[in-house]
């Protein structure tokens, strides 16, 4: 079996994979880091999104050995010594979960987008999720959370 | 307010574990040696199987066991069931097929689960799957319901002589025809519910796992009722006895009802780790997911209102056809029938109603409660015909209704419908709802968007719901299976935290926190002190579960109950304690005092007296501080609500943007804001994405067609304008907190508001959903119809 | 899925009989065919592999015909199965009349589609069939007749949902359709 | 999914190589619609080539009169791009409304042109702007690129390297959404520039992406949305599913293309 090597959440980590393995496998499976979850097979959901090299990604359409080589990081590596990173905190200060399963990667992918726009309108937000369903919240909330992180991590 | 306590919009405890990727849902937990089971699903909608040959199958690598249904029959094992008896017009219980735990002889649906295969990986269990040869007799499905119906239909079960689950009546007949009769107008409406598939973001999972040291099986499932599971999968599947079977149901992501249900995948992978000795875990992919999941809604109905001269409405006639689709599951008899037919009379004054339902099979997935749960179809059956009313008689929409209205001094009112609604304040709502949309202010926008080439309209709906499913006397009277009561149960520690255990199932609501708001407001111990627990029948008393808008009115009831029984217990310490009567102590925020004293002691004192009993009256009282209630209240709650939406027409493309959606909702006490606005907003994506965008499809050989999320529309973030929700609450008489419940509310009232804003701008009937080509096509109609 | 539609071949009505009869310009005609066998005069078996996009399955087929009547016509029903992908089934009546010296070959297609090609790739199923239809006649004609003899396409016209019977390559056409569907599905 | 030998190329020889040496090789780009097909169990090569690693696939260069990207750059690569977004804003906003973030992140434009899914967007592109394509062996036109559903003028052997698109006077791009799935049930791009008056329609055709000469000929003279007045396509051709019939479809071509004109200025 190939191996593969990368860096998720700062740390370097070597695994066997198949060809075949998808990338949130490696991570659920070698890892056990079940943060990232898989919701759908067609790619639309985005409940697996992780960050690939600084870009979100959908790690249910990524091959494992796809990131030979490259910085990964999901949920887990967010909050640094126990402290909520700031979208995570605004998630929580505006209600923006309910069940929960689809936040990991809808905190991720809010991550790729406050790094690209530091101060995105409600349409800029509500349009950057496009790839991220949820079935609970409505959006209301996780709109809000990011508007607000945004304007925390602006300072 | 305390700041932790109810009425607090506190930020919930479970967040911290979601955010962090902590959180632990069934497809995270592994369990040592586990194999994975995959299940080969039918590709066909009707057929008769006349053979299985698992021969090769058995021989793949990894293969630890591939079953069927012979092998589940042979070890007594059953199949879903029914938890709702449903009494027919002529008198005989509804029919109920017996189904099997995999499809034995017989497939009735495309999906369903014809053999398991267990192996050392999933994807081994995969490639064996596709070595089982099933010989199928394929026959010519039946999926729309009149069809159905029809003599010449083939049929379903062997039992159930043209596919007719019930017939099923409500209201007063003859009165109704008396009204009809001296009506100065009748306005008939036809109208479909769309068939929705629930889409909870996570898929239905299970873990099976045997002890045969102990004998015991645990089984980790996506449930929102562990308890319900253990005691079905222990009385009708044979997989009990009750006390050696423990279901645990961790986190789970979204249930809106098609996780009450206990499904064959459950049932098999149970017993397969059983049969095997060795833990066996089964987690459905979204492909499986959308043809096995209950589906939800599916009415086809005709409704008349009758009306005098000045609007007042006399009577309404309801004639309504429900898809079971294969076969009954829990509440599949329950949900068109009396948890639709008793809102038919909605919030109006309508003397009298009369409405009938027939459920029928087809060769479609099981349909089952889904948010709402019958509710929704009854407030769309109602708000589309008295606003339809309204156009006729050209009246305004919201005078018409305010003219209907049952008057707030007439609560409690017994609806011609079997219902008694405990309290409500219609036209607070209406008249606040008209202040926040800006109901004056519509014409000069409807004027704006039509300078843009833009079609406006603005649509209401006043709806009512019967939920809080609980008095259980009720619920047995008309043939439910179960109590309905909950549980709870409180533990002061010796040390001062509080765990809390209840027998309502979170899956997103945030019992956590709601239920340590209780317990930190009544008990007076700190919100962070306190720990709730649920979804483990080996830690929790018993439970319902969480469903029908439930856990707040009755869950948080028992709370309340098994707090006060804290308290009066540990008035009988603290008595011993301060050396007082316990008739002269006062009780309040954690402290009894000795009234008229500055002598006090608090409950965590108290505690560590119970269970450190050194110098104790054991004669008077037990050691311990740990009490358990059973609350089972007096009757269902009426929530009740206006919301209004407003949206825009692009009349080249039949695009219907929203512009605003807006409730003012009455759900009894309020005991965290934020999460009821919360669960509001989320009942209004589901309720828009049934109006707009949802749509189950079956081709007309019972193939599903919109199988996946590229071709079923779940509402994004981008399809939705912020919206507004306020609270104008009636509290509940009859639980202790006033709570009402809404968990369901905004699922019922937001479809019709909608589809009601999509006719007023395009000024003609359509369907749900109102999809662009459904909306440019009925612009097409009119316009050639007015030449 | 429903299609009819006519053909005009350059052939006489006996050789395309004849040529619909044949197992080895079948094979020639339908594209991705790796096996085509004749089990009796009214049953035949196929092996299909079609490669579109990124889609590739393999399907195995039998045929029946019926209402055989030399050389005006036959009904033909038959099924494939496409392994995880699905299956595919349908009939057709197929009718040849003497044009001059050409024939004309008219087909009532009645098609069906199950199991994941129905679920996931319900988008592109009439286009699909359309495209296998045209694909097949491009090549039967070439293979039959003389040069410049594919005439018309087939369209799609609403026939009732319980046709019956397909010509082979009709029915094969369906079968292909059916797999064609599952490129359709995915793009970016 | 069935399992593969995974192979990650540095240069488009060994790509070749990769390829050609595998009994059932696929060639792979961003890999957003291989995977999910391989994942349906819809097809199993026995070698899957990722041209993901091969840096003569990247990058964006502005020539002038044209724009010429790379086949391995990314849907998020170009939307951004500011070469790309001055001189062909309907371009970015195209490569900007394909899928969602994630997707476009991985997505590629040799990937999507490669595999010519009718309902894609990046067809329209090259069509519309009269692009040309060049592969590891010639150019080819976009006009003979796209032969028909899924296919292209491509051989089995024949990698795409990179795409030439003329800077034009004025050009946009109209896209209705289906609303799951966010590919186009129609898509027009409308330009006028080197490659003279052009529109593309994606997402409506049976047989892909197609141009539609009576509109081209009535924009000639005079590029403005009045000079599509009753103008229409014939539904017979157009694609038909539970989203939108043909009928449907015929008619938002003709608004789309309407307001492709008009945004087009």
């Amino acid at each position: 079996m190939p191996s593969v090597s990368m860096t998720v959440n700062g740390k370097a980590v070597t695994g066997e994979v198949e060809g075949r393995t998808l990338l949130v496998e490696f991570l659920r499976q070698n890892l056990n880091l079940t943060g990232t979850h898989v919701g759908c097979d067609t790619s639309q959901c985005g409940a697996c999104v992780v960050h690939v090299n600084g870009k979100s990604v959908k790690s249910c359409t990524t091959l494992a050995l796809q990131a030979e080589g490259a910085e990964v990081s999901t949920i887990e590596g967010m909050a640094t010594n126990g402290d909520l990173h700031p979208i995570q905190a605004a998630f929580k200060e505006h209600h923006g979960l309910q069940c929960g399963f689809c936040t990991p990667g809808m905190v991720m992918s809010a991550a790729d987008l406050l790094q690209q726009n530091q101060d995105p309108s409600e349409t800029e937000v509500r349009e950057w999720l496009e790839g991220n369903i949820c079935r609970c919240t409505g959006y209301q909330n996780i709109v809000k959370a990011i508007q607000a992180a945004s304007q925390e991590m602006k300072g | 307010m305390a700041e932790s306590g109810i009425g607090a919009s506190v930020r919930r405890k479970e967040d911290n574990r979601f955010l962090t990727g902590k959180g632990r849902y069934t497809d995270d937990i592994n369990r040592h040696g586990q194999a994975y089971a995959y299940f080969l699903l039918s590709p066909h909608a009707r057929a008769k199987i006349n053979g299985i040959d698992t021969s090769a199958a058995k021989q793949a690598p990894g293969v630890v066991g591939v079953f069927t249904a012979a092998d589940l029959a042979a070890d007594g094992v059953g199949g879903p069931i029914c938890g709702w008896v449903v009494t027919q017009k002529n008198g005989e219980p509804h029919k109920s097929p017996a189904v099997s735990a995999l499809a034995s002889d017989r497939i009735n649906f495309a999906g369903e689960q014809v053999a398991v295969v267990v192996a050392e990986t999933l994807t081994q269990a995969k490639d064996a799957a596709e070595l089982i040869e099933v010989d199928y007799d394929v026959q010519q499905a039946v999926t729309k319901m009149k069809d159905s119906l029809s003599s010449s239909a083939p049929q379903l079960h062997d039992d159930v002589p043209g596919n007719l689950c019930f017939d099923w009546e409500i209201g007063d007949k003859a009165a109704t025809d008396a009204a009809f009769a001296n009506a100065h107008h009748v306005t008939k409406i036809d109208i479909l519910n769309n068939r929705l598939i629930p889409n909870a973001m996570e898929t239905r999972a299970a873990i099976g796992d045997y002890d045969s040291g102990t004998e015991t099986m645990t089984l980790y499932t996506t449930s929102q009722n562990p308890h319900v599971a253990r005691l079905v999968l222990a009385a009708f599947m044979g997989l009990g006895p009750e006390n050696k079977l423990r279901v645990v149901a961790p986190d789970v992501g979204g249930g809106f009802g098609s996780k009450i249900y206990v499904y064959r995948d459950e049932i098999v992978t149970l017993w397969a780790a059983k049969k095997l000795d060795r833990p066996v875990k089964w987690v459905a992919d979204r492909s499986a997911a959308f043809l096995t999941d209950a589906h939800g809604r599916d009415h086809d109905t005709h409704a008349e209102l009758a009306v005098d001269k000045d609007g007042t409405f006399l009577g309404l006639r309801v004639s309504t056809l429900a898809n079971v689709g294969a076969h009954n599951q829990i509440f599949s008899t329950a949900t068109p029938s009396y948890l639709y037919g008793c809102l038919l009379a909605g919030q109006y004054k309508t003397p009298a109603v009369y409405g009938e339902v027939k459920t029928v099979f087809t060769n479609t997935a099981p349909v089952d409660a889904y948010r709402g749960a019958g509710r929704p179809e009854a407030t769309f059956v109602v708000e589309r015909l008295v606003d339809k009313t309204a156009r006729e008689l050209g009246m305004d929409a919201t005078d018409l209704r305010r003219k209907n209205f049952i008057p707030k001094d007439q609560f409690p009112y017994q609806s011609p419908c079997l219902v008694q609604y405990d309290s409500g304040d219609f036209n607070l709502l209406l008249d606040r709802a008209k202040e926040v949309i800006d109901y004056d202010g519509f014409a000069a926008r409807r004027q704006e968007s039509a300078a843009r080439g833009k079609l406006r309209g603005l649509g209401l709906s006043c709806w009512i719901e019967a939920c809080g499913l609980a008095p259980s006397a009720v619920v047995g009277a008309l043939g439910g299976g179960v109590g309905q009561w909950e549980s709870a149960n409180i533990k002061f520690n010796p040390t001062g935290s509080v765990t809390v255990f209840t027998g309502s199932h979170s899956h997103g609501q945030g019992h956590e926190t709601v239920y340590a708001q209780i317990v930190s407001d009544q008990l007076g111990v700190p919100f962070d002190s306190v720990e709730v627990v649920h979804g483990d029948t080996a830690v929790v008393p018993f439970g319902m579960g969480t469903y029908g808008s439930r856990s707040g009115p009755v869950g948080g009831g028992a709370i309340y109950k098994a707090a006060q029984k804290i308290i009066e217990k540990g008035r009988k310490v603290a008595a011993h304690l301060l050396e007082a009567s316990a008739e002269d102590l006062e009780y309040a925020d954690g402290t009894y005092t000795v009234a008229g004293t500055d002598r006090t002691k608090t409950l965590a004192e108290v505690a560590f007296a119970a269970y450190v009993p050194h110098n104790y009256p054991l004669d008077e009282v037990e050691p311990g501080l740990d009490e358990t209630a059973f609350f089972d209240p007096a009757n269902f709650t009426f929530p009740s609500g206006a919301y209004f939406a407003e949206v825009e027409v692009d009349p080249d493309t039949g695009h219907v943007t929203i512009m605003n959606m807006i409730g003012i909702d009455d759900v009894g006490t309020v005991m965290n804001p934020m999460i009821v606005h919360g669960q509001l907003h989320g009942g209004f994506a589901q309720g828009i994405g049934q109006a707009l965008y949802e749509q189950c499809v079956y081709d007309e050989n019972g193939q599903l067609i919109t199988g996946s999320l590229m071709d079923y529309c779940m509402p994004r973030a981008d399809n939705f304008p912020m919206f507004t929700t306020e609270e104008t609450n009636q509290p509940c008489p009859h639980n202790p907190l006033g709570v009402k419940g809404c968990g369901e509310a905004g699922a019922i009232g937001s479809p019709v508001a909608m589809l009601n804003a999509v006719v007023d701008a395009i000024g003609t009937d359509i369907d749900m959903p109102a999809t662009p080509e459904k909306v440019w096509r009925a612009l097409q109609s009119r316009a050639q119809a007015a030449e | 899925m429903e299609m009819s539609g006519q053909h005009r071949i350059r052939a006489s009505r006996q050789a395309v009989w004849e040529a619909l009869n044949d197992p080895e310009i079948l094979k020639q005609s339908i594209p991705g065919c790796e096996e085509i066998e004749k089990i009796s005069d009214t049953s035949l078996t196929a092996k299909v592999k079609l490669k579109i996009g990124p889609v590739s399955a393999k399907f195995a087929g039998a045929v029946e015909l019926s209402d055989l009547d030399p050389p005006n016509g036959y009904t033909i029903a038959g099924e494939g199965k496409g392994g995880a992908a699905g299956f595919a089934k349908g009939g057709a009546k197929v009718t040849l009349e003497e044009d001059g010296a050409a024939t004309i070959l008219r087909y009532e297609v009645n098609a069906k589609v199950g199991g994941k090609l129905a679920q996931i790739g319900s988008r592109l199923v009439d286009s699909t069939a359309k495209k296998m239809a045209e694909d097949f006649f491009g090549r039967f004609s070439e293979v039959v007749g003389t040069p410049e003899d594919m005439e018309t396409a087939p369209e799609a016209v609403a026939a009732p949902p319980e046709a019956q019977g397909l010509s082979p390559l009709v029915w094969i056409v369906g079968l292909i359709a059916v797999v064609g569907v599952l490129l359709l599905i995915f793009a970016f | 999914m069935y399992d593969f030998n995974y192979h990650r190329p540095k240069s488009i020889d060994e790509a070749l190589s990769a390829l050609t040496s595998a009994s059932d090789g696929k060639l792979m780009g961003g890999g957003q619609t291989l995977l999910p097909t391989l994942k349906m169990r819809l097809a199993s090569p026995s070698d899957v080539v990722d041209l993901g690693a091969i840096s003569d696939l990247k990058g964006i260069s502005d020539q002038g009169g044209a724009i010429v990207i790379g086949a391995g750059t990314t849907h998020a690569e170009v939307a951004s791009n500011a070469a790309v977004k001055s001189k062909i804003p309907a371009l970015a906003a195209l490569a900007d409304g394909i899928g969602d973030p994630q997707v476009r992140n991985r997505g590629t434009l040799g990937g999507s042109i490669a595999n010519n899914d009718p309902a894609a967007d990046y067809p329209a592109a090259l069509l519309g702007l009269g692009a040309s394509v060049k592969t590891n062996k010639r150019d080819i036109a976009a006009d003979d690129f796209f032969t028909g559903m899924f296919e292209t003028a491509l051989a089995d052997d024949e990698i795409v390297v990179s795409v030439s698109f003329p800077v034009p006077e004025k050009a946009s791009y109209a896209k209705f959404p289906n609303p799951a799935s966010r590919y186009a049930v129609v898509g027009v791009l409308a330009s006028k520039g080197p490659a003279g008056v052009r529109v593309a329609v994606t997402g409506a055709g049976q047989g892909g992406v197609f141009r539609v000469a009576a509109m081209e000929s009535a924009l000639d003279g005079n590029f403005s949305a009045e000079a599509l007045a009753g103008i229409s396509v014939p539904s017979g051709d157009l694609n038909a599913d539970i989203h939108a019939s043909a009928e449907y479809r015929a008619h938002l071509v003709g608004v789309m293309a309407k307001r492709a004109v008009e945004a087009a200025g």
